[in-house]
Order: structure tokens, then C-alpha cells, then sequence
């Protein structure tokens, strides 16, 4: 199995860490060959023995040896202990040092620059991308530098949802009133894909974003194209945001050709009210307990059209 | 008022719950009401109602209540995998195009689908093995608990029909077989789905859970003399840690799905997004079962092909000690890696690493079985009857679910492929090749002995085909799926990469119909069929364990002299020795539980509580509720609850029985599969 | 059944009753114990919802915490009340075992349902102030979690006082029947395991939300 | 050891069932005993304002010792050979409950600091 993925490589598609754009997903997937590497050695012996000895020891065979009250021996005994034990441990090995990829743990990486801040809410069906630094945000799309660890800060404003971009790495859950971190890296500028993967309703499917490596110069001109732009994300844009539908039906409601819109004037703690909608008390923390957190989100009420697509009719 | 009336008298329930929004579902909805509408005429037809009373829906009989169980899950089981192939059948259509699926109908397909699979397929057919094979193999004449044993039978069969309900009146839950918060929250999930779904979970957890004490208490106190539990069939050894395991890993369920429909009914805040609610409390409680939970699925299959392997290989199971050694320890460890289902959740990298290690701790007692299994075979007589067939696929293809089981378990490897379509087929190469061809060895192997002739072997061969062809074909494509990317519970998708292998896998699908289809075949052809495959002397496959040193089919009373056991494979062992087929010298009266319909009610009335608490009909709610509480007061004061067998019935049926075996003809075991196997073994196998 | 049974081996929590009714006592392996599996089961479902209640301690949402609706004096009292059921049961049993008057038997039985009744009143008082107090169930996580624990409890309760009240007929039915014994002992396996139950409440709810 | 040695007299076996009976009767008041004192000990150091750890574990042990009575003194689970079927049991479910409640509160622990 692991022969035609390792051949596949590229042909994976732009959503498979088989291709990877980042260094985490390379320790991924060198880790799952690793693992299949490993676990062969058990592996192979059993689809070698199982058809070799029911061949051999077939019914018809009657050259071959018959010892009926055979039922031990300790030399096989300590075999299938031990051998598994230590691949075991070998494997356990691999896993403690994996403890590194933790998605909370801050990328190294060579430019000395600190980690652009992104923030994530997921909403029904599309994740809004907020620049907190340069006031933008983007739906459907998501830029980023390539060579600089971008840390992720992800909430839901609606049910659970799980943040993936297999290409650079591990994927995270976001969840109302919560707030969880994922570090990722591009290491070279390049084009790929993110979605959500756990299911969260009838338009589950059509949560997916393109991902935008872009090189340093080529995220300066996005970020400045994007504050430039007129679009600002003022309540009625949000409102739209967060109704029930995909990137593509938020663009088109807001006038946006495709299936992506990028934001200006992006208010400075929307990510905290976007909390502070589930857990109030939690956004004191988070803002030092400025006032302005617990502004309630000038957010239409999403519960009627959410009946209706939630549960169908 | 008028409409409060309605509302008094039916809560939510209205004709707008017939399910006439689609056209799949209405079809789907008509064949489960033709098909109740055609049993019930056939019932009546064939005058056939005061039997079905008498012998099956008030039996005590553990053997017969086994039986009861394997046919639900059989029903279950069409159901399940109809809805599987449908899905198969959508994704191949549903690259940049809708499919014939709306994406509602698909959620509710997978959420049925796994629910189904798991919990009116998978454990009623399990439970029912366990329940017809256990007493006999320990030599005893019932469970501990008859009463009980049928109660839980149809508890579990009230929520196999609340399930069956759901397609009919109203909609199944789209939140999947793990029903995640705060999805299922009234919030997002309005509608009745989650209530059918909480409902039915915990009709049939509270029948295993009182499955798990039963079994349990009956292997540690009916074995039959001399029958020490180091002397037992390894398949009680896996149903007593199955047992164990139902006892302690369903509460955790039953507390998951109660706090949610608090949530539900009463406006808590356990799992809501709002009021200080948490949904990772769900999660934590929902796997604490799940986990678990895969190994009751999988431990009675492993006592199967432990039974398997050695008696079609006419040797001593190789590694008794370490078999049971190992069933134990993966019993123990099973309770110890749980958030292994949720790596991704956001908990810190030690915790992660700490239950990834624990994880892959199982497959060392895992592997230790299979190369017991292996090391069986080693110097034997490898006989290719289809359970054996069934054993050898799955070595073959389990060894492969638990090498991509071993690399889920490394948490930054899940990170990847959690909730990808690499982990859909993951459990399915666990739950197919592992837990279902166990149970259909089991199935084809203990038939015998519980309706007295042999399941037809061509056909059973050719299902055996099917099902190693349909699931290979269906989900080995789903690896590499889920390795580009694709997720679980799409309904389309928009890469066209993907298509070739959903047709395959779809292809696949379309073997695993034929593998159903077959086994309904092969039934009906055995059934046909069954004078010449009658096996009445009791030991068609020269079997080892004491279940086969009785007639086929098993007398209500199971044996006419209880057994005394001196070692392992005490029938092998008689056999040999040329003491089999003694008569008992002295017979007494044996007292058995007389039938009773008490357990019917009480299932159909728990059955009748959940449907109304899922409508909001809450006068029948209540109503039922006090209808089960009467029902087992009253039960409490009847006596005469034993019927006794007199000991002059059993001497007859004994001696006619050992006529029979005088009459048959030993055949050999090149015989095996001939219509001359009357059930009788060649002393020289 | 085998001589192993005639003495004093109790393969059984609970009442022994070797001494007293072999019959019973042989009988009384298989049903006691597997009724005792059965409470374990249950005491693990009770330990699940001890562990949901100590997370969600601090989800108050901004409503009351464990201080401000907590008052250890009804608690107290509340312990009291089982504590001397269960005295009141053993007595019930002892007066099984020794073959007493049933009119003694039914006393101690009819004793320790009152006692329960008592309980059971008490809480639901509790429940009904806490709401007065704007702390009903619905208001966050913590409170839902507080009365579904302690109303897990109750259910359990009720469920005992029930079977007394049963139990009580069926003395007066059948006398002292080895199918009476038997449930009689299993009915004071299952309300002593209410009280040792009740300890891990009453400490996690009631002393640790209120020190500190 | 036996309760029904054939020879036993009737007036003997009515003397040997009144001393168990007493002796029974004692155990429960013991256990009675027991238990309102490791009640009243946590309840008294809570009411009184104490805090602190220690109070904490103080309140712990009390609950485990009194359980313990419980069992030893309701229950009748003890020590001895016959009965270790179901101390068994007690301990494989104890450790369950460690397991589970345990790691409850671990998980949902780390959970809480680094999401909320
Ligand atoms: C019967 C069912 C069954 C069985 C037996 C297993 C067995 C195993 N499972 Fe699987 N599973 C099952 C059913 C499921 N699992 C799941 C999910 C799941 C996940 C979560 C993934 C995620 O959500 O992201 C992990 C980590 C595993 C790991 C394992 C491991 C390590 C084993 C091990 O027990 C495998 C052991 C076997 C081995 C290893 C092969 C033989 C051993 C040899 C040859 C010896 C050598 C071995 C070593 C050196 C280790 N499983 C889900 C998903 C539920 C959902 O999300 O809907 C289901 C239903
Ligand atoms: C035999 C033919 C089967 C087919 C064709 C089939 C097909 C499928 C499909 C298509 C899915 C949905 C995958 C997705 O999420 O995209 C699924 C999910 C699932 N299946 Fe099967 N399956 C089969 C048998 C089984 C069996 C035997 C079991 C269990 C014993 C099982 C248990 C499950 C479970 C638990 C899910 C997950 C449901 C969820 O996502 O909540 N399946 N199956
Ligand atoms: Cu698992």
C-alpha cells in the first residue's frame, strides 16, 4: 500500500500531505512511511505464513508432518512477545519525539521574523480568516507567506468544526466559546487547498479554501491590496458572513465575483467577540478585560434559516 | 382549544412526518411497511401467530433467544448494508454533480448506517452467539439470568424497531454514529432525528449492559463440574471479557446520550455552545464507550476463530495460555487509550503521546492471537470449510487494518487523516474481515447444532467470495482516498482524481449486495435442502468442545446428564478414549424457566416509551413507563415459575438420539461437506 | 449444590445466611452476586457523573457558583437521614437472617422508607430553593450538572423506596420465602451502595465546593 | 466451623444463632459508629472555614475511610479467602473508575487551560 502512495506523490492532489508544502507535513509523512516500514516486519511474516501454512498443512497433503496434540513451544512464544514488544518500542520512540509537532508549539524557522497571527472562525459552511495586524480578513481563501510560521488562533461560531490544510500540516478542532492554536509553514511559495473534515451540516462539503503560499513580496502586495480595496467588514457583511451557505454564496450575496472575498478595516477585536458570543467571561481574559470585548457582535441572529438547514425539510 | 388537544394527544407528531420529501425515502419507507404488512398476513395466513408466541416471543430459552438475536441482526444487517451501497452508489456519481442523494438523505444514511452496523447489527449478532454457543460449551443448562437474558433481547429488539420506526415516521439524526454535540443540540438539530438516535442507543445499551452481568455471572457460576476457567473454550473466555467490557464501558454511554437529551428536553447546558456548556466533555464520554466498544465487537469474534482454526485444523489450539493471557490483556488496555478518537481536540502533546503509546500497546497481545492462530494451522489438517475460509481472510486482511490502526495511533500521523476516508476504511477493515467474518464462521459453524443440518457449503463458498472480493474492492480504494484528502460524510466532491476509485469502491459495493444476496441464498437452498444435510447425531465438523457431544438440534434442556470435564477439548479428549455417545446412567427431572411473556412487554413497552418520548407524547410516555414498572412488580409475585422435564422424557429422547448415532455412519472428514456427514466423526479424523 | 456452601463461604456480598438457610444461601450465589455486578456498573456510571460535575464546576456563566447556592446544614441533615437508613436496613436484615416476627421485619423495612421519603423531600426542597434563588438547572453548565447528579441520586432513591414498598406487600404475601429473601438482599445491597454513593457526593458537592 | 453439625442439640444451636446474631448486630453499630464519625469530622472542618489542602485531603480520606466501613461493615466484604471473588471485582472497578474519572478530569483539565 504504501508503494503506490509513495509513487502517487504528486498526482495526491492539492488537499493530501502526500505532496507537502511545509515542513510539517513532510515529518508527517515520512512518519507514516516510518510506521508502514516498521510494522511490516510483523506485517509481511503474516500474509507470508498464513497462505503458506494452510498450503502446506492442507487436509490433502498427507506428506506433511501431523502432530494434533501440539500446543507449545517457547522459542515461538517468546518470538511473538518480544518481536512485537520492540517494534512497539521503537514505534513509542517515534511518537515521543513527535511530541514536537504539537500544533501549540511555535515553527522555527530561519528569517527572524515573528509568526504572522491569523485568526479562524468557523462558520456554517466557510471559515473566516482574520489578519488581526493588518485589519484585513478573507472568506474562501487564504494567504499566507511562505518561509514565515504563521500561528492560528481558531473558534467556532457555530458547531464543531475541524481546521485542516494537509499540505502544510496538522489539523485542529475549533469549537464555540474556545479558542485552540495550530503553527504552520509554508517552506516555498505554492498553491494548495484547506477544508473542514468534520462534518457540520448540509453544506459540510463545500467548506473548502484555497491556500495561497505567496512569496514575501507577493503577501505584501495581497495584504495591501486587500486594505486598499473597499470592502469593509462592518455589521452587514458580517450578518451576511455568518447566515447558513458557502464562501461562494457569502461572495455572491456581497456582490464578489467567485468563491472568495477578501476584507478591509477588519475591527480590531473581532476575534475576541466572536468568543465572547459563547463564553463571555472569557473574553475579559483575553482583552484584559476591556470593555469593548463584551460588545455583543452585531451578528443577525442565525437560528431561523439554521432550523430550516440543519435538519431539512 | 383544538391544536392543544392535538398537541396533548400527539406531541410533535403529524403528517408531516411521513416521509414524503423524497422519493428514495418514501420507497424506502413503503418496503419496510410492505414488508411488516407482508410478515403479519404471512403470520396469519399460515395460522401461524399462536406459535410464534408460544415457541419464540415468550421463550426463556437461552438457545432460542441466541437464535432470536442472530435473525435482527441478519435484518439489520440487509438494512445496513443497503444504506452502505447507497452511499457507495452516491459518491460515484457526486464528482461536480449532485448525485441522486440531497445531502440530508446522505447524513441520514451514514448516521443509520453506523448506528445500525454498530449497535442492532454487530452486537445483537455477537450477543447472540455468545448466548446460544456459551452454556453449552461450559456444560450448562441455561444462563444465569433467563428472564433477564430475554428482557435484554427485547429491549434491544424495541430499539432495532425505534430504528426501523425512524425511516418510517419522521427522520433519522444526521450526526453520525458518534452523534457530536452541539450538532445534535437542539440548537442546530431541532427535529426529532437525535431523539430517535438517543433513544434507540439506550434501549440497546441497557439490553447489553444487563447482557454483560448475565453472561459474566453465568461463566463464573455455571460451569459444569470439573470445568476450571483455565479448562474453558476460548470463546468464553472472549465472551466473559466481552461480558466485562459491556458491563463497564456502556455507562459511559448511557451518561454521553442522557446529559445530551437533557440538553434536549429539559434546555440544559452539558454539551450547548452557549451557557457554560462544553461539548469536549461529549467527546470524552462517547469514546470512553467507543473505545471499548470495538473490542466487544472484536473479542467474540476472536473466541470464534480461535474455535475455528483449531477444530479445522484437527489440532490442539496452539497457546491456549497465551491466547487467554492476551484476551485479557487487550480487555484491560482497552480502557486505556480512548482519546486516541480525538487527538485533534486540542489537549497537550504528552497526553497525545501517552494514549498514541498505549494504542499501539494493544497490538502486541493482537499479534500474539494471530500468530497463535498461525502457529495452529502449523502441523495440522487444514480443512477449507467456509468458517476456516472465513478465518484465513481474516488474517489475512485484519493484519492490514491493524498496521493503518498502528498508524492512526501515532497522534501526528492522525493529525492527518482523522475523519479522512483512510480511517473510514480502517474500521471497516476491523469491522468486516475482523468482527463480520467472524460472525458468519461462527454463524455457518454453530448452525448445525442449533436447527440439526449443515448451512449448504457451495453457496456458502460463493459468499465467501463475494464478501472477500465486495470488501476488498470497497475499501481498500478508500486508503488511498483518504490520503488525498477526501473526508468522511461527503456527500460530493469536486476533485476528479477521486472518481476512479469511488467507482471501484462502488463496484465493491456491488459485491457486497451480492455477498447479502448469496447468504440469503444459501439459507434458503439449506433450508431446501435439509433433509440431506441433516447432521442429527450432533458433531458435524468433528468438533472438540462439549457442545458437540449433544443431538443437533440441542435439546431445551441441553444436556441429559450434566458434564464432567477433566481437561481442555473435553469432547476431542472422549472421543479419542472412545467414551462419547455413553448413555447417563441415572436421569432425574430437570426444572426449567417456563415461558413467559413477561420480557415481551416489558421490551415493547420500553420500545413504546422511547417513541413517545421522541414525539413528546408524553401521557403515553408515562403511561408505558408505568406499564414496564407494573409489569415487573407483577412478575414479582408470581410463583410457579419452572416447568419441570421428567426424567422418563429424558431417558427417551436420549435413547432415540443414541439410536440415531448407532445409525449413522462415521464419515471421515474428506466427507465433511457430503450429505453422508449425519454428524457422527470417524474415531481416526 | 456442593458442601463448599454449607459453611460459612459467602461467594456473595452482603448478608450471609449460611448459618440461617442453606437453601436460600446456595441460591443466593448466583442471584446476590450478579446483582452486585450489576451495581458496579452503576457505580461507574455515578463515578462518570461525579468527574462531568468536577469539570464543569467552573462554567457557571457568569450565574451562581457551588458558594453562592450550597449550604452545608440541609446537607447535614440530608446525611444523616441515609446514614441512619442504613442502620435502619441492616436491622431490617437481621431480622431477615434470624427468621424474627415479620412484623419486625416490615417495622425496620417501613423505617428506613421513611427515611428515604425524608431524603427524597429534602433534596427536592433544595432543588425548588435553589430555583427561587435564580439557580435552576437551565441557568449554566454547573447547574446542570449539580442536579443531574444529585437527581441521579434521588432517582436511585426513589427506585429503592419503591422496591421497599414492594417488598413490604410481599412479606406480608408470601412470609419469608427464599425468593423474598433473596430480593431482600439484594434490596440492601442496593441501598447501601446508595449511601456509599452518597459519600462521594455529598464530599465532592457539598465539602470541597464549599472549603477552600 | 459448620452451623448444622448433626448432633447439635436444639438448645445448643438456638444459643450459637443468638451469638451470631449478636455479634452481627454489633458490627452494624459499629459501622454505624464509624461512619457518623468520619461524617461529622469533614462537615465539622468545612463549617468551621478551615481551608486549605490539606483540608482537601482530609475530607478525601474521610470519604475513602468511610466507604471502607461501608463495605466492611454493610456490606460484609472483608479479607477473607471466600470472598475475594467479589473484593476482586471491587478493586477491577475501582481501578476502572480511576481510569475513567481519572482521566476525565485530566484530559478535561488540559483541555480547559489551553482552550478557554
Ligand atoms: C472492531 C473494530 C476495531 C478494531 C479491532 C480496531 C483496532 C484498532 N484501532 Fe481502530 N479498531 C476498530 C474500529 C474502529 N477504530 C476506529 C478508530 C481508530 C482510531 C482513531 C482515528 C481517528 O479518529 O482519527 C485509532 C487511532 C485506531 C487505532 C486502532 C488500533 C491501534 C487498533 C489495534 O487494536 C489493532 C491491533 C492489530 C494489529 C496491530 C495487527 C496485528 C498485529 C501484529 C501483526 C503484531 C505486530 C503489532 C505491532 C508491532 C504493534 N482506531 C473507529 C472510528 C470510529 C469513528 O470515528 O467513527 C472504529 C469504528
Ligand atoms: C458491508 C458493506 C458496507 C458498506 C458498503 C459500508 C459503507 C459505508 C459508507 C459508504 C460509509 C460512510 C463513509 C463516509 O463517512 O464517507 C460507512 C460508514 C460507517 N460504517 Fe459502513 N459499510 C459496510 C459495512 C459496515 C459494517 C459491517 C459496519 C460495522 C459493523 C459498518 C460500520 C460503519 C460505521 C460505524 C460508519 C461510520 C458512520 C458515521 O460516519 O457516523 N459498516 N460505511
Ligand atoms: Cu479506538
Amino acid at each position: 500500500m504504501a508503494l503506490p502512495l509513495a509513487l502517487a506523490g504528486c498526482a495526491m492532489g492539492p488537499l493530501s500531505f502526500f505532496d507537502p508544502l511545509g515542513p510539517v507535513a513532510a515529518a508527517q509523512r515520512s512518519m507514516f512511511f516510518q510506521v508502514v516500514a516498521w510494522m511490516s516486519l510483523v506485517v509481511v511474516p503474516v500474509l507470508v505464513l498464513v497462505p503458506l501454512f494452510a498450503w502446506r498443512y492442507r487436509r490433502t497433503n498427507t506428506r506433511a508432518r501431523y502432530t494434533p496434540d501440539w500446543g507449545f513451544s517457547w522459542p515461538i512464544e517468546i518470538a511473538i512477545w518480544v518481536v512485537p514488544i520492540i517494534i512497539v518500542i521503537v514505534l513509542g520512540g517515534v511518537i515521543w519525539k513527535a511530541r514536537s509537532l504539537d500544533p501549540y508549539r511555535p515553527i522555527a524557522s530561519a528569517a527572524a521574523e515573528a509568526p504572522l497571527e491569523i485568526e479562524v472562525v468557523g462558520l456554517d459552511w466557510k471559515w473566516l480568516f482574520i489578519y488581526p495586524d493588518e485589519r484585513i480578513a478573507s472568506v474562501g481563501t487564504l494567504a499566507i507567506p511562505a518561509g514565515r510560521p504563521v500561528r492560528f488562533r481558531l473558534t467556532s461560531d457555530t458547531v464543531m468544526q475541524s481546521f485542516a490544510i494537509p499540505a502544510l500540516g496538522s489539523q485542529i478542532y475549533a469549537m464555540a466559546g474556545m479558542v485552540t492554536e495550530l503553527n504552520l509553514l509554508a517552506d516555498r511559495p505554492g498553491e494548495r487547498r484547506g477544508h473542514n473534515t468534520q462534518f457540520n451540516g448540509m453544506g459540510f462539503q463545500n467548506q473548502r479554501f484555497s491556500v495561497s503560499a505567496l512569496p514575501a513580496g507577493g503577501f505584501a502586495d495581497f495584504v495591501r491590496a486587500a486594505q486598499l480595496a473597499d470592502r469593509p467588514l462592518d455589521d452587514a457583511a458580517l450578518a451576511t458572513l455568518t447566515r447558513q451557505g458557502s464562501a461562494r454564496d457569502a461572495a455572491q450575496a456581497l456582490g464578489a465575483p467567485g468563491d472568495q472575498v477578501v476584507f478591509s478595516q477588519v475591527p480590531p477585536d473581532l476575534f475576541a467577540r466572536f468568543v465572547a458570543r459563547h463564553r463571555p467571561a472569557m473574553a475579559h481574559e483575553m482583552t484584559g478585560g476591556m470593555a469593548s470585548s463584551t460588545v455583543p457582535l452585531p451578528v443577525a441572529d442565525p437560528m431561523p434559516e439554521m432550523e430550516g438547514a440543519h435538519d431539512g425539510h | 382549544m383544538a391544536t392543544d388537544w392535538g398537541t396533548l394527544l400527539f406531541g410533535r407528531l403529524s403528517f408531516d412526518a411521513l416521509p414524503f420529501y423524497s422519493a428514495i425515502a418514501t420507497a424506502a419507507a413503503s418496503l419496510v411497511v410492505v414488508g411488516a404488512i407482508a410478515v403479519v398476513a404471512l403470520l396469519t395466513w399460515t395460522g401461524r401467530w399462536g406459535w410464534l408466541w408460544r415457541e419464540w416471543l415468550t421463550t426463556l430459552d437461552h438457545k432460542r433467544i441466541g437464535i432470536m438475536y442472530v435473525v435482527l441482526s441478519l435484518v439489520m444487517m440487509s438494512r445496513g448494508i443497503v444504506e452502505g451501497s447507497m452511499m457507495r452508489l452516491q459518491q460515484a456519481l457526486a464528482l461536480n454533480a449532485p448525485g441522486y442523494l440531497p445531502p440530508e438523505h446522505f447524513a441520514q444514511l451514514f448516521s443509520t448506517h453506523g448506528s445500525i452496523m454498530i449497535f442492532f447489527m454487530a452486537m445483537p449478532f455477537l450477543t447472540g452467539l455468545i448466548n446460544f454457543a456459551v452454556p453449552l460449551q461450559i456444560g450448562a443448562r441455561d444462563v444465569s439470568f433467563p428472564l433477564l437474558n430475554a428482557i435484554s433481547f427485547w429491549l434491544t429488539a424495541g430499539g432495532a424497531g425505534l430504528m426501523m420506526a425512524s425511516l418510517v415516521i419522521g427522520k433519522f439524526s444526521t450526526g453520525g454514529w458518534s452523534g457530536y454535540p452541539p450538532y445534535t443540540d437542539a440548537t442546530f438539530s431541532p427535529g426529532v432525528g437525535p431523539d430517535y438516535w438517543i433513544v434507540a442507543l439506550t434501549l440497546g445499551s441497557i439490553g447489553s449492559t444487563l447482557t454483560g452481568v448475565n453472561i459474566a455471572v453465568t461463566i463464573y457460576k455455571r460451569r459444569c463440574a470439573g470445568l476450571h476457567l483455565m479448562r474453558m473454550p476460548l470463546f468464553c473466555w472472549t465472551a466473559l471479557c466481552t461480558a466485562i467490557l459491556m458491563i463497564f464501558a456502556l455507562p459511559p454511554l448511557t451518561v454521553a446520550t442522557g446529559l445530551l437529551a437533557m440538553d434536549r428536553y429539559l434546555g440544559m447546558h452539558f454539551f450547548t455552545n452557549d451557557g457554560g456548556g462544553n461539548m469536549m466533555n461529549f467527546a470524552n464520554l462517547f469514546w470512553l464507550f467507543g473505545h471499548p466498544e470495538v473490542y466487544i465487537l472484536i473479542l467474540p469474534a476472536f473466541g470464534v476463530y480461535s474455535e475455528v482454526v483449531s477444530t479445522f485444523s484437527s489440532k490442539f489450539l496452539y497457546g491456549y495460555k497465551a491466547l487467554v493471557a492476551a484476551t485479557m490483556c487487550i480487555a484491560v488496555l482497552s480502557f486505556t487509550v480512548w482519546v486516541h478518537h480525538f487527538f485533534t481536540m486540542g489537549q497537550n502533546a504528552d497526553i497525545n503521546a501517552a494514549f498514541g503509546i498505549a494504542t499501539m500497546t494493544i497490538g502486541v497481545p493482537t499479534g500474539v492471537k494471530i500468530f497463535d492462530w498461525i502457529f495452529t494451522m502449523y502441523r495440522g489438517r487444514v480443512r477449507f470449510a467456509v468458517p476456516m475460509l472465513y478465518a484465513l481472510a481474516f488474517m489475512m486482511l485484519f493484519v492490514i487494518g491493524g498496521l493503518t490502526g498502528i498508524l492512526l495511533a501515532n497522534p501526528a500521523i492522525d493529525y492527518q487523516v482523522h475523519n479522512s476516508l483512510f480511517l473510514v476504511a480502517h474500521f471497516h477493515n476491523m469491522l468486516i474481515p475482523g468482527l463480520l467474518f467472524g460472525m458468519l464462521a461462527g454463524y455457518t459453524y454453530w448452525f448445525p447444532k442449533a436447527f440439526g443440518f449443515r448451512l449448504d457449503e457451495w453457496w456458502g463458498r460463493l459468499s465467501w467470495g463475494c464478501w472477500v472480493t465486495g470488501f476488498t474492492l470497497a475499501f481498500m480504494p478508500l486508503y488511498v482516498l483518504g490520503a488525498m484528502g477526501m473526508t468522511r460524510r461527503t456527500v460530493t466532491y469536486d476533485n476528479p482524481a477521486y472518481l476512479p476509485y469511488m467507482i471501484v469502491a462502488a463496484v465493491g459495493a456491488a459485491f457486497l449486495l451480492a455477498a447479502l444476496a448469496t447468504l440469503v441464498t444459501q439459507l434458503a437452498v439449506s433450508i431446501r435442502r435439509r433433509a440431506a444435510l441433516a447432521v442429527p447425531a450432533g458433531d458435524p465438523w468433528n468438533g472438540r468442545t462439549l457442545e458437540w457431544s449433544i443431538p443437533a438440534p440441542a435439546p431445551a434442556y441441553n444436556f441429559a446428564a450434566l458434564p464432567v470435564v477433566d481437561q481442555r477439548d473435553p469432547f476431542a479428549q472422549e472421543k479419542k478414549r472412545g467414551e462419547a455417545y455413553r448413555p447417563g446412567f441415572i436421569h432425574t427431572d430437570i426444572e426449567m424457566p417456563r415461558n413467559t411473556g413477561v420480557a415481551f412487554l416489558i421490551g415493547m413497552g420500553g420500545a413504546a416509551c422511547g417513541f413517545a418520548v421522541v414525539w413528546h407524547i408524553w401521557w403515553l410516555a408515562i403511561a408505558s413507563l408505568l406499564f414496564v414498572v407494573a409489569t415487573t412488580i407483577a412478575r414479582s409475585f408470581q410463583t410457579d415459575l419452572t416447568e419441570t422435564i421428567p426424567a422418563s422424557r429424558i431417558a427417551r429422547d436420549e435413547a432415540r438420539w443414541l439410536r440415531q448415532v448407532r445409525a449413522a455412519e462415521p464419515v471421515g472428514r474428506d466427507d465433511e461437506t457430503a450429505s453422508r456427514n449425519m454428524g457422527l466423526a470417524e474415531a481416526s479424523a | 449444590m456442593s458442601d463448599a456452601i454449607a459453611d460459612h463461604d459467602t461467594r456473595h456480598p452482603g448478608l450471609n445466611l449460611a448459618e440461617t438457610d442453606t437453601f436460600a444461601h446456595a441460591e443466593a450465589e448466583e442471584t446476590v452476586f450478579g446483582f452486585w455486578v450489576f451495581l458496579m456498573s452503576d457505580v461507574v456510571l455515578f463515578a462518570l457523573l461525579i468527574a462531568v460535575y468536577a469539570t464543569a464546576v467552573p462554567m457557571t456563566d457568569g450565574g451562581p457558583g457551588p458558594r453562592d447556592i450550597l449550604t452545608l446544614g440541609p446537607a447535614a441533615f440530608e446525611t444523616g437521614l441515609l446514614l441512619l437508613s442504613s442502620l435502619t436496613f441492616g436491622m431490617a436484615s437481621l431480622a431477615l437472617k434470624y427468621e424474627d416476627p415479620r412484623s419486625r421485619l416490615v417495622g425496620w423495612l417501613a423505617l428506613t422508607l421513611l427515611l428515604g421519603l425524608a431524603f427524597l423531600g429534602l433534596e427536592l426542597k433544595d432543588f425548588a430553593d435553589w430555583s427561587a434563588q435564580g439557580a435552576p438547572p437551565q441557568r449554566s453548565g454547573f447547574l446542570s450538572a449539580l442536579y443531574v447528579l444529585l437527581s441521579t441520586h434521588g432517582l436511585h432513591v426513589a427506585i429503592g423506596c419503591l422496591w421497599i414498598a414492594v417488598m413490604i406487600a410481599q412479606v406480608f404475601r408470601f412470609g419469608l420465602s427464599a425468593a423474598v429473601k433473596l430480593r431482600v438482599m439484594r434490596l440492601a445491597l442496593f441501598w447501601h451502595m446508595l449511601d456509599v454513593v452518597w459519600i462521594g457526593l455529598f464530599s465532592v458537592i457539598y465539602l470541597v465546593g464549599l472549603s477552600s | 466451623m459448620s452451623a448444622r453439625l448433626p448432633h447439635e442439640t436444639g438448645a445448643k444451636r438456638a444459643a450459637r444463632r443468638e451469638a451470631g446474631r449478636r455479634a452481627e448486630l454489633r458490627s452494624y453499630l459499629t459501622g454505624f459508629a464509624l461512619a457518623v464519625l468520619l461524617t461529622a469530622l469533614p462537615f465539622s472542618l468545612v463549617a468551621a472555614g478551615l481551608d486549605g489542602r490539606w483540608v482537601l485531603t482530609a475530607i478525601g480520606l474521610a470519604a475513602l475511610a468511610q466507604i471502607v466501613v461501608h463495605f466492611r461493615f454493610f456490606l460484609h466484604i472483608s479479607l477473607d479467602r471466600s470472598t475475594r471473588d467479589d473484593l476482586q471485582l471491587i478493586l477491577f472497578t475501582s481501578l476502572i473508575i480511576a481510569l475513567m474519572a481519572g482521566g476525565t478530569i485530566w484530559i478535561l483539565g488540559n483541555l480547559h487551560e489551553r482552550m478557554m
